[in-house]
């Protein structure tokens, strides 16, 4: 048993958390890309270089660390998707995610459907749709390749909680090809899972170290607050419920390539623990903070809201719980 | 023991509903229950509307111009008002300043200020917080020295809601450094168009702007504007917190949000059945249901007794508590019922997913509720005060 | 609306504050019966003078309070559905309620089964077994008057948490009188859940009490322990939380008359708001207390252990919740 | 990153499985399951079976007769002994004192003491806590007078769990009362055989007397019994604090006890299905299984730091919060799961219900665990000890 990162995933971080400090806006994502960040999350097969669950979880996780808001997630999973199905994407293509829909927390093939190999109805939240060469859509119990140009497709964005730009995906008797049934998709569909946890953990991370140090130097009544044991001890309750999620974490991205029924129950456990930890880390965040924890001008706030995106992203940890509790799968 | 109401609070609150049916408009009801931003003019309308009806001060007696209703009367107005959607009557005039005037105002600023709350020629907004104070209030730093007929006035607040649309601020400020940081404090009335005062928006997580800093620099105030002595403004600001909460747990809000909640896991499809079906989430929805048939209970208890003259002392602290953690769980349920579609930005404008203003409202209450457990002293404060009167009784 | 008690109600108050201040053990029985009691627990249909929700759940407020262990609950139960049967039982005479069964959290049903009039299985948790003059049980849907001394009936007796004596009901073939359905009998059955909710409350005001007390009397690293924040706020969180067990209580006395579906949300309401508060208590008040709470010879201990009981008694939170969730009634 | 165990771990895994299936006699382990009281001689049994094979002292090194496991060795033995329902190894000689004793003691006690303690000739039980000092362990009063060649020890232990059956106690003296109060502790070894020692046992809710209170008049202890240094004992006491700690999370334990709830579940009815269906109690259950999923990695990544000879932290107070949360949980949904069944007190004796030890003992186990978040500090100490480190941090 061993929980250290290896040497090239060293290097990877190093390098990561380097580019993260140095370039920011426009500038970050031509260094990113100089520095193999999106090949990292790809298999050689899917044409990457690493594609591993220890991979996935530690770029994410500074990502979501720092803040960085670029559809990555999306265009990792449709990649690999693609690349399983035999249709390679070309290097470089910008490829979007479509998955939840409006009308339901997250049951697929609620407002689509499916005639032949058209497509009609609405994807909601489709981050990256705007100029993204191919579109993975999900419907009831199928994965599709959707080309963004098709007849029939429109695309109304607008900007999302956790600072990406999203769009509503409307279908209108749209072309699409079937790659497959979303059951066959387990492994790309996990990693998607394991990223976004891992987006939220560093995000939890960020929000717990940026509200202590608030409480170390904020005073009241003549102490620092940390000093209030009341707080104190909601500090300490945090950092045990972090270490949860960071085991989650860890257990999905150790369990990425095992066997399917095992890899689900971690899937699921993972969106379960990240989803509550990431929920008590926001609400805890703000009100410690009290006040100007709510205000736009402060870090907190973009925390808060990625927070809350991640937390449902590919289902929120109810929607899991009980497929966990029913010995479902979790993609079917 | 009656849990019944009277014959007569039943034909007022059958009055009260014919009011909201007959006067507040649907667009309005459906902006309020939306938590869109309302204009200054849409809330000034719904004063008018009520001041016609007599109704605008609930709170204040009558030889005052109020309604001089029970405590059960209010809490009935208050209820189906917020069951309909009406906008709330904007607290800092009606409930907060109105009753420290009549209380410790002279004869001269209750004859002056009280009429004009009512007809609207003044909004007022309240200047207790300052930057770096948080829940330490009794630290306040903004200053009224004495000079002449005047005090000078030079300081910062912040966290006035809706002090943007507001003439006229009541200030704690300090007039004496001199004791407990409790002893130097005085109740001051500012008139807002004074030069040296600046007001700044606060833009909070939900985009909207409600809340402000309000800053004076060397603010000349008449002496005529102080409330009650120099010194003794920390008596009134205490007065004001305890006195008049019969809202503080939020009842008619809850269970409007939880009206809505059922007919939005009504409307959501789950494996294919309504959410409200999926055993997981009917469960979560009883839970904080039946949170609320005791609190709403609570509630009445607590106003029972204030209606028999008896002081609230720790009850509106713990009906603060627990009106806020049902609020804010009301608030979890409804986001997780819209699921992805309450991932988009709440402040969108014209350029949202179609249909989801819904959604989006969902995520923008949440994150604005946050400041119910934070403002008008923090649940962390509440708890205290609680502890600190077991401690002692 | 008036939360008052009624000058009557006043006086049976300070009138059973004032024996169980004065009477313990063997010789609080008779007063308690002289004073009238047992009877203000009923109707005068039934042989009473009051029964009213009001009436009961002072009763047993003081009583739970006081940590008496009496099968009084069940004997009000089975006089009331008797009565309702129209087969009054003796005046005075002892009477207990066979409701729970093994093998299920309080499904009816499960361990006994009805063939014509004679009733075969086993009931548990029967109060008052030995020594009664008729128990009143219920089967899946059916309530039945049923004398011990019939052919087929064994009573194994044994100390429940409570204090009070207990047994398991074995029956095989034991013929038996049938009262009605369950549903008909709402009544009786939510006045049993009125008594067992304010017995209940009657002892989380005397652990909380406890706890305070304790909380400003032991002393800890120079200060009462009070003083702790962290400890502090909890007992404030659990002050809330008494008033919410207080409320549900006082909905479900109030509304003992009430419309059958409206009477029936009060009863879950009720367990459930009184169950979760309970064990919240329960858990808190020995954690506060830290070792002392957990030995026998301080007098938390039997409350602890009438709490857990209460808990339980005519099926517990969850079981209640799901019901109240299913828009279920209470007693079918 | 590996999460997997190595061949010689999961070889390891196989020898011990293949020894409790030889070496644990099924009625022992079934007391366990249930929670009943050993016999002293049923829990020197086992001590004897465990020291045959060499795996009595795993957290020893071998110089000293232990088995020098890893870590992971460590908990591999302790999770597959707990699932199995063996008897846990009284920590107080092996995993307490041992430790201090290679640590701090002389050559001689070393070569006297320790291997009485694997051959099962002294049973050692913990003088920590006093009556009136709680949480606060450095406040104690118990005091060593030093005459002559002795100590003499007077004063009142309390909590002393198995103190019935020892002969021999490690207790924390005051020898001085000047400077602070941790700098005039003594760690001092008594025989409880001495003239003046009075031993009480302690019933607890669960109808248990596994704790002791333990009286010391004017008792002459050889100077030759103190460990260390005179007034350094609460540098030993804090030593053994966190560095015997690998097992606190208890996930064998919570392991254990989730498999026995899978099971009652299972077997329970709900609405003529196995209450494991039921979709409330089965997402009840899941919570808790993903909570122990969970922290069962915590506590592998924490053991995998302890292996790479990273001193211990924080680490052990977060596991013992979470996972005494974690198994007093598992004990609320095992006592909901029998329903009216776990309403009969749990010291029956011969006239309990039939068929219903099982349902009895989930109540026993409710009650005794509650200590699991009281003993060796508090959860709320835990907390204090975290916050601690963070505010430094």
């Amino acid at each position: 048993m061993d929980f250290q990162l290896s040497d090239d995933h060293r290097m990877l971080q190093d390098s990561l958390r380097g580019i993260l400090t140095r370039h920011t806006g426009e500038a970050l994502w031509p260094a990113l890309v100089e520095a193999g960040m999106p090949a990292a999350l790809l298999t050689e097969d899917e044409g990457g270089f690493d594609g591993s669950g220890a991979a996935i979880a530690l770029i994410f996780q500074e990502l979501g660390r720092a803040g960085v808001a670029l559809p990555l997630i999306p265009a990792m999973i449709a990649a690999a998707a693609f690349a399983q199905a035999g249709q390679h994407a070309e290097d470089g293509a910008a490829l979007a995610f479509a998955d939840a829909e409006p009308g339901t927390r997250h049951d697929r093939g609620v407002a689509i459907s499916v005639q032949g190999d058209r497509l009609t109805g609405r994807k909601t939240m489709v981050a990256g749709a705007e100029g993204a060469a191919a579109i993975l859509v999900t419907t009831a119990d199928a994965l599709w390749r959707l080309a963004p140009d098709a007849p029939g497709v429109t695309i109304r964005p607008y900007p999302m909680l956790d600072g990406q730009r999203g769009a509503d995906l409307i279908l209108e008797d749209a072309p699409a090809t079937r790659l497959g049934a979303i059951a066959d998709f387990g492994g790309p569909l996990a990693r998607g899972v394991l990223a976004h946890s891992a987006t939220a953990l560093g995000a939890i991370t960020a929000a717990v170290d940026l509200t202590l140090d608030y409480l170390k130097q904020r005073r009241q009544f003549g102490q620092p607050l940390i000093a209030f044991q009341a707080l104190a001890h909601r500090m300490a309750d945090l950092a045990v419920e972090v270490e949860q999620a960071r085991s989650a974490v860890t257990n999905l991205s150790g369990h990425l390539d095992a066997d399917p029924a095992l890899r689900d129950r971690h899937v699921q456990a993972c969106k379960v623990t990240v989803g509550r930890v990431a929920r008590l880390v926001a609400e805890d965040a703000v009100q410690l903070h009290g006040g100007i924890g709510m205000t736009e001008e402060y870090a907190l706030g973009g925390m808060i809201r990625r927070l809350l995106a991640a937390e449902t992203a590919m289902g929120d940890a109810d929607w899991h719980l009980e497929r966990f509790a029913r010995g479902e799968p979790a993609f079917a | 023991m009656d849990m019944r109401f009277t014959p007569d609070e039943l034909a007022f609150r059958d009055e009260v509903r014919a009011f909201l049916k007959a006067e507040l408009d649907p667009a309005l009801a459906r902006k309020v229950r939306l938590h869109h931003e309302l204009t200054k003019a849409e809330m000034e309308g719904w004063h008018a509307k009520l001041q016609a009806k007599g109704w605008l001060a609930g709170n204040w007696p009558t030889e005052f111009g109020g309604a001089g209703w029970t405590p059960i009367q209010r809490h009935i107005f208050e209820e189906e008002s917020a069951r309909a959607h009406a906008p709330r009557i904007v607290p800092f005039g009606i409930a907060m300043l109105g009753p420290v005037l009549q209380k410790f105002g002279s004869k001269d600023q209750q004859d002056h200020w009280l009429p004009r709350i009512l007809n609207g020629d003044d909004w007022w907004c309240q200047g207790y917080s300052e930057p770096g104070a948080g829940s330490d209030l009794a630290g306040l730093r903004c200053a009224a020295l004495r000079d002449g007929d005047h005090y000078v006035v030079t300081g910062q607040k912040t966290w006035t809601t809706l002090g943007q649309h507001a003439n006229m601020i009541f200030c704690l400020v300090r007039t004496s450094t001199e004791g407990k940081k409790q002893e130097g404090i005085s109740f001051l009335l500012i008139d807002m168009d004074s030069p040296g005062v600046t007001v700044r928006p606060i833009v909070l997580l939900d985009g909207t702007a409600e809340v402000n800093e309000v800053w004076f620099d060397e603010v000349r105030v008449p002496v005529a504007n102080l409330v009650g002595e120099e010194n003794q403004g920390w008596t009134y600001a205490k007065y004001l917190l305890t006195h008049e909460r019969t809202n503080i747990a939020g009842v008619g809000f809850a269970t409007a949000a939880l009206d809505n909640l059922q007919r939005v896991a009504r409307a959501q499809v789950h494996r294919g059945q309504p959410l409200s079906q999926d055993p997981l989430f009917a469960a979560q929805l009883a839970e904080v249901e039946i949170e609320l048939m005791a609190m709403s209970t609570t509630n009445l208890r607590m106003l029972s007794l204030a209606a028999q003259g008896q002081a609230p002392g720790i009850e509106s602290s713990m009906l603060k508590i627990k009106g806020t953690q049902i609020r804010q769980r009301l608030d979890v349920l409804t986001r997780r019922a819209y699921g992805g579609q309450a991932s988009a930005l709440p402040t969108l404008g014209n350029e949202g997913p179609d249909d989801a203003e819904e959604a989006l409202s969902a995520t923008a209450t949440w994150l604005n509720n946050r400041k119910l457990s934070i403002y008008g002293g923090s649940n962390e404060i509440q708890r205290s005060i609680i502890a600190g009167a077991l401690a002692k009784g």
